[in-house]
């Protein structure tokens, strides 16, 4: 089936079986490697990306061809040119990260949680980030992380 | 995991969608959220050879108020119903604190109450929510939408009143009156799990502050998620007690027919049906200013 | 400890890691990100059965699926020779594909190699195996029997792998029979799995000259280079090993599995690359396990709470091969620790290990090999004696310490520990978590009812094998090593032979070439994993990097600055003897003014070297002369509630002991992943098989990883001892928040439980498993 | 998983004539729920093909049929095994079959299923509910053919 989806702002059209999931679309499709696949059942979320500009969706539980004529924003399109988005800092800066895997879908679902919730305790940041798992950091610099992301996007932009 | 192959066909009008399940019969399911469909079939446990694509119909995306119903259309998310204006209201607190504990957050925002119903899982949470709530379902047949009682919708394990070649269009839930309030008791092992065990509580008081209507159902407590009837009948008409609380407990952990498996033994799941209903209820009087 | 008041130039700086910007944008390099022209699939068919004859494999329907290019079966691969695989310490070889029988749910059956994913998998589903069940054997009580013999491959026609001891077997015996008090226990430490989220896998070709590209996702990739150069008798020359960014790998990744094994014959046979991506359930029932060891501890004390002797008697589980990842000498690994921070004057362990119809395994799962079962025996059974006598579990350890004086102290299981203040660091522990107010609040908790435990682990783990003399892997001694090559304008490279999955080598291996020769730990780049380009070396598993390649790059970066040396006695145009190392720059000796930095020495050496030999670079391999011993005191406080057996963490408090400290934020960070991995072992995860040998955690859905909202905050401090043999003085820290924790975890549990009568739950301590056993003791009062 | 379960049922026929049913593989393959095929080898095992569905999870499971009718008529041993969705069912049935009055007889079942693979691992909830199915209906079937 043709399918012509935008990611990161970017048109990809291409023909896909049905059975095509979003997440190996994006990964061997697209050639965008930075969407993980760590479990079959929906439950590890590295392969979150962010549909439509808001809603944070597991790309391993979902088909390519129900992304035909959607947004889709991975962790290649996070950053700005070199400017990294404040939640890419955010892990860097707070150590949130060790070995990388599931980085790119926590930085998505933290992206769409910000959207909703751009204040969040760290009580929120926790429940909202309880969709995805982390093997290596016990999740505490990751909350630090989110917290700072948020603190920075509030701030006003500076000249 | 890769699915077994299949046909797609994305629905653009509940009519479309209809006719093709119509057309395809048994071998057609729809997708919905698919949040439990698509890791069936990555599994190859199930394997339709043609999904109805449901998420295009702009017309199935709402949760309104409607006569004094509550309306959830075919796709409405999970999250939809956390974010909702009025999920503040304690008339509504049942439905907010399971919004909040459906499976995982990325997963709320996929996953749809309709298809959760649909699914009918013996550990869901929106059947018992559901059941509690007096809800119904509109299903969509052959011979014209009917609305069917949620008592008559679940039927069995992943079994409902849906049959092949129909689709459930909306979710009905009566809207409580103001001296109402709920409250939605899950032990699970983690995000993510099915439920332990879960209780779902709703209530009205009449004036004098006796028990005007009681919904009590257990999830994770038999084939699909049941109401506890005689718990209901020990509430009604009764002012609240501490005695009351406990005999209504009693006859949820009767009620309560669980299987064993990882999650736990079935004196430990009956003995949590009690416990959780009678944290329910205490929650729900508490949000509705009585302390037991 | 986010940032630690330091002096120094590199070591003890909070560096921001190096590795991280491609992380967070995705430009990760992880094995299944990569892609060759005409790369075919391979999916593996495995057995749904525990044991079973394989009576017949049908390919036919298989090959019929489009895109199927080829099926191999164990017979294929044993026509081959290539039908075994030797395991991990050479004493049992494991099949390949299975032949002749199936011994565990989910072994590998068959290869199907195709053009897509979709197709392989497909093509797996396709391939029709008739099997006839035989009785299964599920746990190593019942194989003890030798009813059902499961290797008749075997030489010795019994279950039965290995019986090891260690101790003075009478001695132990005599002095618990005259002890005065005594507990017996029996403690099983649960068979786990140690899922990476990244799941294992390969991509297998053969090059125009003909020479094995082989990327695989190793921890070890020496180890793995010079493995197949054996098994398939491909000259080590023509085999390259690149091991890329690991997704985590936690002991997992140490194992060579039968998939690359298949990949690498698929390559072969039909000259394509061929990809092998693990599934999770894949993972999760078929690659090493860790564990799985039923402990019978024995403890013998003095009234007053003097010990007097240790003697612990284990039956291991190994699976349906040997695969244990232990060194060959040592089939228990390093099970001897087990007197831990104790001063017994005799003990005596054994271990019996035995085939069950399991998947094979028994990898050091983030910890030295065998360390945290042993860690979890003694500081359990400290409980347990210390309930026995009714004395405070603080008291009683602070009374069997090894004392500070003692360092090196020689244990009664022999091992010479090399430092540590064990009182200091309990007292550290207890001061900051305020252990008299928490038993105070106790105290008028159990009186009202309610159920709150502390729980104390003063672990001490051994860490860096190791010295050849006693470890070897396949007769490879485990010593590492270092390269380092500076460039002219003072920038570098360093690559070890070990290989980093999230410990942040790119950043602390730079740090200490950084300390060592004065130079930006930016500008120096750390690279791994590639067996053309690194030093041999052993890999990254039970704590080794730090003791071992983190000594030899120091020992390289000496090298580095000896040869330095000449050359800035050469600019500063003065005899080398009148030249020293000061402040991170070469000096005249007493000539504060007249110095050279190793920027302007590393310029020169290629472009002013005089008379001496150009370029800088050296090359060190690390043979320790001990092990290390990071130790620490670890704080649980939880409250447990009656009617639903749930028990909440409220405080968790690590003090560890790890020596020099290279990085506080990779510490820190490494201490939070290993205590939530203890956390999830102490109440989650649990690979379980029934009766019949199913498994029975595939999945995530039921293999169960603790969310952030199930993870309790963590605190965290330190004391510095540091190792006295070490270069630097660092011992190693990533598996000891690991090791510690899950007993004191299970001590804060059975604490809280202890007016009950309650004297030992086995991990995972499950809410079922607290609400029954409330039950049954408030049963046991009526 | 080893799931277990028991049933009795009535017959309105003499135990002649219930032996002579449930020994012939033909009409006892016929009687498993929703079979799509039964291919009967020699008098005592047949192959046998049965839709299996419950919500989501549909498919075939193939099966191999072992019937084991003791000497003296009253006991008949069934042996199942076969399997679907990469998965694994030995299923043994047995039955009791006594007279229990003129042209009456009482089939006394009992049934014991064991799963293994994915179907027991993810669908451990779907697979109970078929094996019971599976096995309780064949039984119930016997009678209704033979009433």
């Amino acid at each position: 089936m043709k399918v012509t989806v935008t990611v990161n702002g970017t048109v990809y059209e291409r023909d896909v079986q049905p059975r095509t999931l979003l997440a190996y679309f994006l990964r061997e499709d697209c050639g965008l490697t930075g969407t993980h696949v760590g479990c079959d059942t929906s439950s590890c979320g590295c392969c979150v990306v962010v549909l439509d500009g808001e809603r944070a969706v597991k790309s391993c539980n979902m088909f390519a061809v129900q992304a035909d004529g959607h947004q889709i924003l991975t962790v290649e399109g996070l950053a700005n040119g070199a400017t990294l988005h404040p939640l890419q800092q955010g892990f860097w800066d707070q150590h949130g990260l060790q070995c990388g895997f599931c980085t790119p879908g926590m930085l998505l679902t933290s992206y769409a949680l910000l959207k909703h919730n751009p204040n969040p305790s760290e009580a929120d940041i926790r429940e909202g980030l309880s969709g995805n798992l982390c093997r290596c950091t016990g999740y505490q610099n990751i909350v630090k992380a989110v917290q700072q992301a948020a603190g920075q996007m509030h701030e006003p932009v500076s000249a | 995991m890769i699915p077994a192959a299949f046909d797609y066909i994305r629905a653009h009008s509940a009519d479309e969608a209809f006719a093709q399940l119509q057309k395809h019969g048994a071998d057609a399911r729809v997708l919905a959220g698919g949040q439990s469909l698509i890791p069936a079939m990555r599994f190859r446990l199930a394997r339709p050879s043609v999904l109805v694509d449901v998420n295009g119909i702009g017309d199935f995306d709402y949760i309104r108020m409607n006569n004094g119903t509550l309306c959830i259309g075919a796709i409405a998310r999970d999250v939809a119903v956390e974010r909702a204006s009025w999920s503040g209201d304690r008339r509504w607190s049942l439905l907010h604190d399971a919004s909040r504990v459906v499976a995982d957050p990325v997963v709320r925002q996929t996953g749809t109450v309709v298809g959760s119903l649909c699914h009918n899982d013996p550990a869901g949470d929106w059947t018992a929510v559901a059941l509690a709530t007096r809800a119904s379902v509109v299903v969509r047949g052959k011979s014209g939408s009917r609305t069917v009682p949620i008592d008559e919708f679940l039927v069995d394990s992943y079994t409902t009143a849906v049959s092949e070649g129909e689709i459930a269009l909306e979710a009905r839930l009566p809207v409580p009156d103001d001296r109402s309030a709920g409250s939605y008791q899950k032990i699970e092992r983690k995000v993510g799990d099915f439920a332990t065990a879960a209780a779902a509580v709703q209530l009205s008081l009449n004036a004098d502050g006796t028990i005007r209507t009681a919904g009590v159902a257990l999830s994770a407590a038999g084939p699909c998620a049941v109401r506890v009837e005689e718990a209901e009948r020990l509430l009604v008409g009764q002012k609240p007690t501490a005695d009351v609380i406990r005999a209504a407990a009693a006859a949820a952990a009767k009620k309560s027919a669980p299987q064993a498996d990882l999650r736990g033994s079935i004196p430990y799941k009956k003995n949590l049906a009690g416990v959780l209903v009678a944290r329910g209820l205490r929650q729900a009087l508490g949000r509705l200013g009585v302390t037991i | 400890m986010s940032t630690q008041a330091t002096d120094r130039h590199a070591i003890g700086v909070a560096m921001k890691r190096k590795e991280d910007p491609r992380f967070i944008q995705g430009k990760g390099h992880y094995i299944d990100d990569l892609a060759f022209p005409g790369m075919l699939y391979l999916a593996l068919v495995r057995s749904p059965y525990p044991h079973a004859e394989i009576k017949n494999i049908d390919i036919a329907d298989a090959m019929k699926v489009p895109g199927v290019k080829a099926v191999i079966t164990g017979k294929d691969l044993d026509a081959a020779g290539l039908g075994w695989l030797p395991t991990f310490h050479g004493f049992d070889k494991q099949m390949v594909l299975a032949i002749g029988k199936v011994l565990f749910q989910y072994q590998e059956v068959a290869a199907v190699f195709a053009e897509s994913r979709e197709a392989a998998a497909d093509g797996a589903e396709a391939v029709q195996v008739d099997y006839a069940p035989l009785p299964v054997v599920a746990d190593p009580f019942t194989s003890k029997t030798d009813k059902v013999l499961l290797r008749p491959d075997r030489e010795q026609k019994t279950n039965h792998i290995f019986h090891w001891e260690v101790g003075d077997k009478d001695a132990t015996a005599r002095a618990l029979a005259s002890s005065p008090r005594r507990i017996k226990e029996r403690l099983w430490f649960q068979r786990c799995h140690p899922a990476p989220l990244e799941p294992c896998g390969c991509v297998a070709y053969f090059d125009t000259m003909g020479r094995l590209q082989f990327h695989v996702t190793s921890q070890a990739p020496h180890v793995y280079r010079t493995a197949l150069a054996l098994v398939t008798g491909i000259p080590e020359d023509k085999i390259h090993v690149i091991s890329p960014d690991l997704g985590g790998g936690f002991g997992n990744k140490v194992p060579i599995y039968p998939g690359y094994v298949c990949a690498i014959v698929g390559a072969l046979k039909i000259g394509r690359p061929v990809k092998w991506i693990e599934t999770r359930t894949e993972n999760l029932t078929s690659t090493g396990f860790a564990r799985d060891y039923h402990m019978d501890v024995e403890i013998g004390a003095t009234e007053d709470g003097r010990v007097t002797a240790l003697h612990v008697a284990t039956t291991a589980d190994h699976g349906a091969f040997d695969a244990a990842a232990d060194p060959s000498k040592y089939p228990a690994g390093i099970f001897g620790i087990v007197t831990g921070s104790y001063a017994f004057p005799v003990a005596h362990a054994e271990v019996d290990a035995y085939f069950t119809n399991k998947a094979p395994g028994g990898i050091a799962y983030r910890c030295s090999f065998r360390v945290t079962e042993a860690s979890y025996a003694i500081e359990r059974g400290m409980d347990i004696l210390a309930d026995e006598l009714g004395m405070d579990a603080a008291e009683l350890r602070s009374k069997n310490f090894v004392k500070k004086e003692q360092f090196p102290y020689p244990s009664a299981l022999g091992f010479t520990y090399d430092s540590g203040d064990y009182q200091k660091t309990l007292n550290l522990a207890l001061e900051k978590i305020g252990y008299k107010q928490l038993l105070e609040e106790q105290a008028e908790k159990r009186a009202r009812g309610e159920l709150m435990g502390i729980g104390i682990s003063t672990f001490t783990e051994v860490v860096g094998a190791g010295p050849s003399k006693h470890f070897d892997i396949l007769g490879i001694k485990m010593f590492d090593s270092a390269e380092i090559r500076i460039h002219p304008t003072g920038a570098g490279i360093v690559r070890t032979g070990t290989k980093s999955q999230g410990q942040g080598h790119e950043t602390t291996w730079a740090q200490i070439v950084a300390e060592e020769l004065g130079l930006d730990p930016q500008t120096i780049m750390v690279e791994e994993g590639d067996t053309d380009t690194a030093p041999y070396g052993l890999g990254t598993y039970a704590s080794r990097s730090t003791p071992t390649a983190g000594a030899a790059i120091a020992m390289a970066a000496r090298r580095i600055r000896e040869k330095a040396r000449k050359i800035a006695a050469h600019l500063l145009e003065v005899g080398e003897a009148d030249v020293e190392w000061k402040d991170y720059k070469f000096q005249v000796k007493g000539v504060p003014s007249k110095t050279v930095t190793m920027k302007d020495v590393a310029f020169a050496a290629y472009t002013n070297m005089a008379q001496n030999e150009p370029g800088l670079e050296a090359t060190f391999y690390y043979d320790p002369p001990n092990m290390t011993y990071p130790n620490g005191t670890y704080v649980a406080v939880v409250d447990v509630d009656r009617d639903t057996g749930e028990v909440k963490v409220r405080r968790f408090l690590a003090v560890d002991d790890c020596g020099t400290i290279i990085n506080p934020l990779v510490v820190e960070g490494q201490i939070h992943g290993g205590l939530t991995e203890g956390f999830a072992i102490a109440f989650m995860q649990e690979v379980q098989y029934d009766a019949e040998g199913n498994n029975l955690n595939t999945n995530f859905t039921d293999y169960l990883l603790p969310t952030s909202l199930e993870t309790p905050h963590w605190e965290t401090d330190k004391t510095v001892t540091p190792s006295p043999h070490h270069p630097i003085g660092a011992k190693g820290v990533g598996e000891s928040p690991n090791v510690g924790s899950p007993a004191a975890f299970v001590n804060a549990v059975i604490d809280a439980l202890s007016p009950l009568g309650v004297r030992h739950i086995d991990m995972p301590i499950t809410r079922d498993k607290v609400w029954r056993a409330i039950q049954e003791a408030e049963q046991s009062k009526k | 998983m080893n799931l277990e379960y028991r049933g009795t049922e009535q017959i309105p026929a003499g135990l002649d004539k219930v032996w002579t049913f449930v020994t012939d593989p033909e009409k006892v393959g016929r009687c498993f729920p929703d079979v799509i095929d039964v291919v009967v080898q020699d008098p005592t095992h047949f192959d046998a093909v049965v839709q299996v569905g419950v919500g989501p999870v549909r498919g075939k499971f193939k099966l191999k049929v072992e019937l084991m009718p003791d000497a003296a008529k009253h006991r008949l041993d069934m042996k199942v095994s076969g399997g679907g969705f990469g998965s694994a069912v030995d299923m043994t049935a047995g039955a009791d079959i006594a007279e229990s009055g003129p042209g009456a007889t009482t089939l006394a079942w009992s049934g014991q299923a064991v799963a293994r693979g994915p179907i027991a691992a993810v669908g451990g909830r779907v697979l109970d509910a078929q094996a019971q199915k599976l096995i309780g209906q064949a039984f119930a079937t016997v009678k209704e053919r033979l009433s």
